[in-house]
């Protein structure tokens, strides 16, 4: 707790959802230029816990601070340097792909010109797809108009629920790219994926929600969580 | 601050007039509504310049309903709810601009419309002038205190009863002393005692009602 | 950390006290009923102007009281539970509720059977009748809310909300009198008419109000226990108790 | 065949009896609308006495519509509507089965109901027998013509408010006939005459629009 | 088309979504005992021609004939014969597993009795969630209640969008699994999927929907398709 490059500490975390008690007792912390990876298995609670750190939902018990200070208390501050993206896009099907990311820079506090929306857009693949509302575009498409404003965002920690969904082959390059990036440059991560991911180089933290999953011998096992409350 | 707010209320201008058919149908709802009922009660003139401001107030309360009860759910079902409520703005803010959109997308036109539908139920001039008056007062009240009711029934099956179920008793004395108004207008008495009151109600809901919405979707979005 | 316990010590502790004070609360109102009902019915005379219509009052009287009292009861549990999130607090607002909507009802209920001997209707829309037919509403609206959202914390919040904010229905229930021209309260008037009279209905009043209090106060422990037990039921004493029923 | 709509019907009510808490709001949304309308119209016995079948009417028909709103949507959004248009069995019949279903849950309901609310709104005691039964002869319309624009509204945004607008200008007969009736009866005239036109625009609909909507299924889930 | 053993056959086949054309002159034929696998690309219809097999959808142009007949006039025969299972489950949230699958066996003219219901639930590894509603169901066991119905079906033709979405190891496994055995008894199969599939010994029909995608070279042809038509 007294590690003072540790921005992100959580301390005794537990979650419930419903009457349901997904974690307790969970610890961490995370120091610029490192990558919390988020494993477990399906319904173990890594969405409940990003929730979490985003300040989105409340913990059953225990702390999560963010330059010493519990989030709940200073909320503007933490959402100033912290961006997220969930199961959901968060972009607007009426709107083109640039009216989308100048929209969320808008909302944000700091608008975007025009010419600067085309470019973040077209560094990501979206060069054709200006112009067409997002209803039109690919479910990878759409991902990527949501990562063109979280990379726009600026924030020092990212939260990404499983990012590469929806990805081709090059999409997920780029995503590793944008990773590596911003961990280089100092920023920090807490993600979650269920796809192998190549991020040599990053220093990764590992945390694992619910139990290991390994070989597929072990059936009776698998059932018997199934139901658990 | 003020910019976060300008911001949302442009945001939902811009997105109201990318669906323009949404918006139209709404303002259909409460122009079919209104003439239904002539149909139900008879055309006797005299009864229906009695009925006529209850009526289109009440028309007014169902139509804003219906359009309510999408005021939060598409942002919600699209994530940018969420993004909202994580930017680095206080989330009265957020609920206050989408209700003042609200108001400006669906209330405004309401009291455009009104007059012509009071012509239908033979309301006299001045009593008309009146309606308009008190859905330009009135209005506000519906778009604030109805998103603190969708804001508590974001996401839940069956939301648009639920909320009609939650909302319909608070917006009672809206609906009272507005159509108090008309009808005192039209009986030939003044209205503004029924106006004012009308006034302080619409200035409660707009200092509390905000606060109650922000509270509100921060529940119902975990 | 100490807080902690106690948070998840409340629910129990209440558990088994709640359960040695029902029977008490059980007894007191079947009792007080008895006598409330035997000097409505027996000792109190016939009203000279309204004959025997006007026993409703003794109903109508504590059942009106009640539904609005518990209400505001309701919106002060709602309060605390919002402000320092006990989750005893929003309990006690879920098992107020249906007892708040019974009485609710049943002031309309009482209210429009003694409506039709005196004014010749069953129902008029007059403020406080108005008024009385919305706290109905309001009930019934957060106990839907409350069925709807699967969740129990976010319920219990979602909830609340609305709770404080219909309470602003209560004063104007109650002083609904007094800014309208209304017709209902009239009767009172009559009754002053005959001091002796006047005092066994108050005290026939009284110890009806005091049985419904009691009633009201029995049937929410009863529901509260039963709220309890579900939400600890991972708990190893709440699972002790389901296992022995 | 018949095996296959009592099927449908039985999986409708059994799902109706676990979501009690849609069924009672629906209800209540019913007795709210219609107590909405005395508080801006005014207390006036003998004038709500006057409008009080087309109030009742009125409020039926929009109650209707807004669970009409949900009657096929829950099933089209898990799936399961497709699941049962694969069936081996005509879709007519599966429209059919969901309308009849609907008719029960929510309509039958309401012909309970209406006779406090007649209380509420002074009418006579055979004039509320005549609103019962024109209730009774006419919901099964409002299920019917309902399914209709529930299925072709289905997957559309701003559904609801769309299902509204078809659907509302074809209950009208309904309306007319169902408040006239009543109005009749408040009028000490003979209601027969109402009811059997009513009841001839039952038949009718229950004739033609398994068909229609059948056919607006098969279209709007492609 | 004169293959008498194929009781499937699909001659000259397009198909349309919007304004965009999504494929032309497609042509093929399944006889019993044989799995045709599509691939492709996302977005590039898939899904759409599972949807024209069944019958939901109608083709731009081109014929869908079963066991030599369109389709489009023998519905009730061709729905006998066939069980779809799509992106969603179709099954009620608020119904436990066994009232889901007592339902669609009742909908479908042949009930099933209880103790029918648990068996097949409990084979397919839902033993313990018999009596939970289906809402608080994790999405892999939603995924084998809907399996359940589908093999309850007992239909000649299945057609599977995806069938492994949100299964884990053990429920992939059991897929195939069911796949081999319907297939060794006879039955056919029409199935996508972007997961990797051991079905070795099964006579397996390949499709390809769009081009074939191959190593991440290409992004510029990639945005090229990105926004065609
Ligand atoms: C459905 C109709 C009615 C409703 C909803 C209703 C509602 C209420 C309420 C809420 C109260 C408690 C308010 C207070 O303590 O100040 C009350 C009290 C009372 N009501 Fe009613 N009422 C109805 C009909 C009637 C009728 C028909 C009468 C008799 C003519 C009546 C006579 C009284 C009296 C005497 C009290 C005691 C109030 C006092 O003395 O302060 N009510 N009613
Ligand atoms: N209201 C509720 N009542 C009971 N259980 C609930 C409720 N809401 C969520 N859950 C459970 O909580 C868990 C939530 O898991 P979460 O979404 O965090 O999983 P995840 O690890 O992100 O899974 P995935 O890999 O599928 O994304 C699930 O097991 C779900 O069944
Ligand atoms: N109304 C429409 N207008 C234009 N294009 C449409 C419309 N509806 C669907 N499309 C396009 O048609 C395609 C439908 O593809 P389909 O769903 O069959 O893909 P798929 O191969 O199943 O993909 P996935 O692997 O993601 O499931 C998409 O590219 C979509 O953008
Ligand atoms: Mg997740
Ligand atoms: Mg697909």
């Amino acid at each position: 707790m007294t590690d003072p490059a540790a921005l992100l500490t959580v301390h005794n975390l537990a979650c419930a959802r419903g009457e349901r008690t997904l974690f307790t007792g969970m610890d961490f912390r995370l120091r610029q230029g490192e990558l919390l990876l988020v494993r477990g298995g399906n319904g173990r609670g890594k969405t409940s816990l990003l929730r979490l750190l985003t300040g989105l939902a409340q913990p059953l018990a225990g702390e999560i601070r963010w330059r010493g200070q519990a989030i709940a208390g200073s909320r503007e501050r933490y959402h100033r340097e912290m961006a997220y993206l969930g199961h959901l896009n968060g972009i607007k099907d009426e709107l083109t792909p640039v009216e989308n990311l100048r929209l969320a820079a808008e909302l944000s506090g700091a608008p975007m010109a025009e010419a600067a929306a085309t470019r973040a857009l077209t560094e990501i693949g979206l060069a054709r797809c200006l112009d067409l509302p997002s209803r039109v575009l690919s479910f990878g498409q759409r991902r990527r108009v949501a990562l063109a404003g979280l990379v726009n965002a600026g924030a020092l920690l990212w939260i990404l629920d499983e990012p590469l969904t929806g990805l081709d082959v090059h999409g997920v390059a780029l995503v590793e790219g944008l990773l590596r990036n911003h961990v280089d440059q100092g920023g920090m991560v807490v993600m979650t994926t269920h796809q192998p991911l190549a991020l040599d180089g990053v220093a990764i933290v590992p945390l694992q929600v619910g139990p290991v999953l390994t070989a597929p011998e072990a059936v009776a096992e698998e059932e018997a969580t199934c139901c658990a409350s | 601050m003020l910019r976060f707010l300008t911001a949302v209320i442009r945001r939902d201008l811009k997105l109201a007039a990318r669906r323009r058919g949404d918006w139209l149908t709404s303002q259909f709802f409460f122009v079919m509504v209104v003439s239904m009922f002539p149909l139900g009660i008879g055309p006797d003139p005299a009864m229906l310049a009695k009925v006529g401001a209850g009526v289109v107030w009440v028309a007014a309360l169902l139509a804003s309903l219906l359009s309510l009860s999408r005021l939060f759910a598409d942002d919600h079902r699209d994530g940018s709810l969420e993004q909202m409520l994580l930017s680095p703005n206080p989330p009265v803010l957020l609920a206050l601009g989408k209700a003042l959109a609200h108001w400006l997308i669906y209330g405004i036109p309401l009291l455009l419309i009104a007059p012509i539908l009071g012509v239908q139920f033979a309301l006299p001039a001045d009593a008309i002038a009146v309606l308009m008056l008190s859905l330009l007062i009135g209005s506000p009240v519906l778009s604030l205190l109805g998103s603190v009711g969708a804001a508590l029934t974001l996401g839940l099956r069956g939301g648009g009863v639920l909320l009609t179920l939650l909302i319909l008793p608070l917006y009672v004395p809206a609906l009272i002393f507005g159509a108090g108004a008309v009808d005192a207008a039209v009986a030939g008495l003044g209205a503004e005692a029924n106006l004012s009151l009308l006034a302080a109600f619409m200035v409660m809901t707009l200092l509390v009602s905000p606060w109650v919405a922000a509270a509100a979707l921060r529940v119902s979005i975990e | 950390m100490n807080l902690a316990i106690f948070k998840y010590a409340a629910p129990m502790t209440f558990y088994r006290l709640a359960g040695r004070m029902i029977p008490w609360f059980a007894w007191g109102a079947g009792i007080l009923t008895a006598i409330g009902l035997y000097i409505a019915f027996f000792v109190a005379p016939t009203d000279f102007q309204q004959g025997e219509a006007y026993r409703v009052i003794f109903i109508h009287v504590p059942a009106a009281w009640m539904s609005m009292f518990i209400y505001l009861v309701m919106a002060f549990w709602s309060a605390v539970g919002l402000a320092w999130n006990t989750r005893l607090s929003f309990m006690m607002a879920r098992a107020l509720a249906p007892t708040g909507m019974v009485f609710a009802f049943l002031s309309l209920w009482t209210g429009a059977l003694w409506g039709k001997p005196m004014w010749g209707a069953w129902w008029v829309w007059d403020a406080r009748l108005t008024s009385s037919l919305i706290l109905l509403f309001l009930y019934v609206g957060i106990m839907s809310l409350w069925s709807a959202i699967d969740d129990p914390r976010r319920g219990d919040r979602a909830g609340a909300l609305l709770t404080l904010v219909g309470a602003i229905n209560v004063p104007i229930i109650y002083f609904s009198v007094q800014w309208w021209n209304t017709l209902h309260q009239g009767a009172t008037i009559s009754m002053t008419k005959a001091p002796s009279m006047a005092a066994t209905m108050l005290i026939g009043m009284l110890v009806m109000a005091f049985a419904a209090w009691f009633y009201a106060i029995a049937t929410s422990l009863v529901r509260v226990r039963g709220i309890i037990l579900e939400r600890e039921r991972h708990t190893e004493w709440a699972a002790e108790i389901l296992e022995g029923k």
